[in-house]
């Protein structure tokens, strides 16, 4: 079985699930878990959030999240299970758009994998996020160019989105 | 040949179908398809900023593509704006 | 409705709930949610484990959860949901030891939050831990020492256990 | 006065019951109760190495206590070896 699980969930069909990202990645020799949940939250740089629509290149992120998760699953010694799961279509308030897990033997590998998942997927993933705003607005998220870096895949913790 | 690109993200504001269909020379590069997109947007979509097509990028469905290679020979591409997901 | 919770289960009445403490550090506000899950593992400095025994100081765990709480809730200007969950008693082979869970506005908070208080549990928190080897024999595993600094509660990221 | 000592972790194995209790000094210290715990031990507990105690802080139900603070008036302390939690 292969030690990682990508999922794309499109809202209409139901939400993500942390427990399933929880025991995908647990294994007897595993002792930790780090989990991370994105959630729609009610405002952003000021502004009233109502909701989020996540705009998504299915077949491209997909094969992406196998890269990302082969690519740590090297830097981790094969000893590590990963889940990606990212949501698609209208999502409302406190809706999950992203649960990443890793499971590992220890818990500083746990956390790292799991950190270095999140911001692969956040920066080299072909997905677009539209903010819709209470006054009727909406607009499309400011983000990363796939321009000129389509070898790395790494992600830079101190980008601002 | 004919290429179908896949709009994403900022670009369907401009095409709500999510998909135009270029006609470029065989054997042209990406770099050939990124101005005939240019110049398509230029013609159809008067809200369209250009700067948005600089760093955009185009891919085919397992890969970012370089401008340097040939469009892929099944004529599907997509384009793809700064990315914002999670 | 203070900003964290803290919890002492032993483990006879019930396992720890990954669930409870995700829907405890969610917010309309917050838009990161970090968790950590420790297990127990089956194997530990080569040896087969087949369970391990917490033994626990409990009024003075249930303290010192508080102040890790409430001193990371500080360093994070308030903007932070904690939960922090140890289990007691004797524990089989992947059951969960530990839960923590951190929700804040951004996933680095998030992060970084939920990283602090783990080490901070494991390193000041008076709890000890038997593990039960396959022959029969058992054996307490070495700690962190709590003389000299008994008002430092940080913990170091480097230390072994 | 008396101190009743809680044991914890690997102390428990030289005292099944997680508990002894000390006669020492009205006024004393944490220091001298390390000492008298120290002196019990090496009478009462035959496997018992001396350097688990060295390691080993006292506290109360709230706080870990230091060594020149006086023991505290109701009597209750615990030893609370190396922690090893998560």
């Amino acid at each position: 079985m292969r030690p990682y699980q990508c999922i794309v969930r499109d809202i209409s069909e139901g939400g993500l699930d942390p427990g399933a990202a929880l025991e995908f990645v647990s294994d007897p020799g595993f002792g930790g878990i780090a989990l991370f949940v994105g959630r729609v939250r009610n405002v952003n740089h000021g502004r009233v959030v109502t909701g989020i629509s996540y705009d998504m290149f299915v077949p491209l992120a997909m094969h992406g999240f196998a890269e990302i998760a082969e690519r740590v699953g090297r830097d981790f010694g094969q000893q590590v299970k990963l889940y990606i799961g990212h949501a698609k279509g209208r999502l409302g308030l406190g809706d999950l758009a992203m649960v990443v897990a890793a499971g590992t033997p220890h818990r500083d590998e746990a956390f790292r994998a799991c950190r270095q998942v999140v911001e692969a997927v956040k920066h080299t993933s072909p997905i677009w996020k539209q903010e819709h705003y209470e006054d009727g607005d909406s607009a499309w998220s400011e983000g990363c160019s796939l321009c000129g870096h389509a070898s790395s895949e790494d992600g830079h913790a101190g980008h601002g989105h | 040949m004919k290429v179908a690109i896949k709009l994403f993200g900022a670009f369907r504001d401009h095409e709500p179908s999510g998909q135009v269909t270029l006609e470029i020379a065989d054997g042209a590069r990406v770099a050939d398809l990124r101005q005939a997109l240019a110049a398509f947007a230029a013609a159809h979509w008067p809200r369209f900023r250009p700067g948005l097509l600089e760093y955009s990028a185009f891919a085919s469905e397992t890969a970012v593509l370089r401008e340097t290679e040939p469009v892929p020979a099944n004529g599907h591409v997509a384009i793809l704006p700064p990315v914002s997901g999670g």
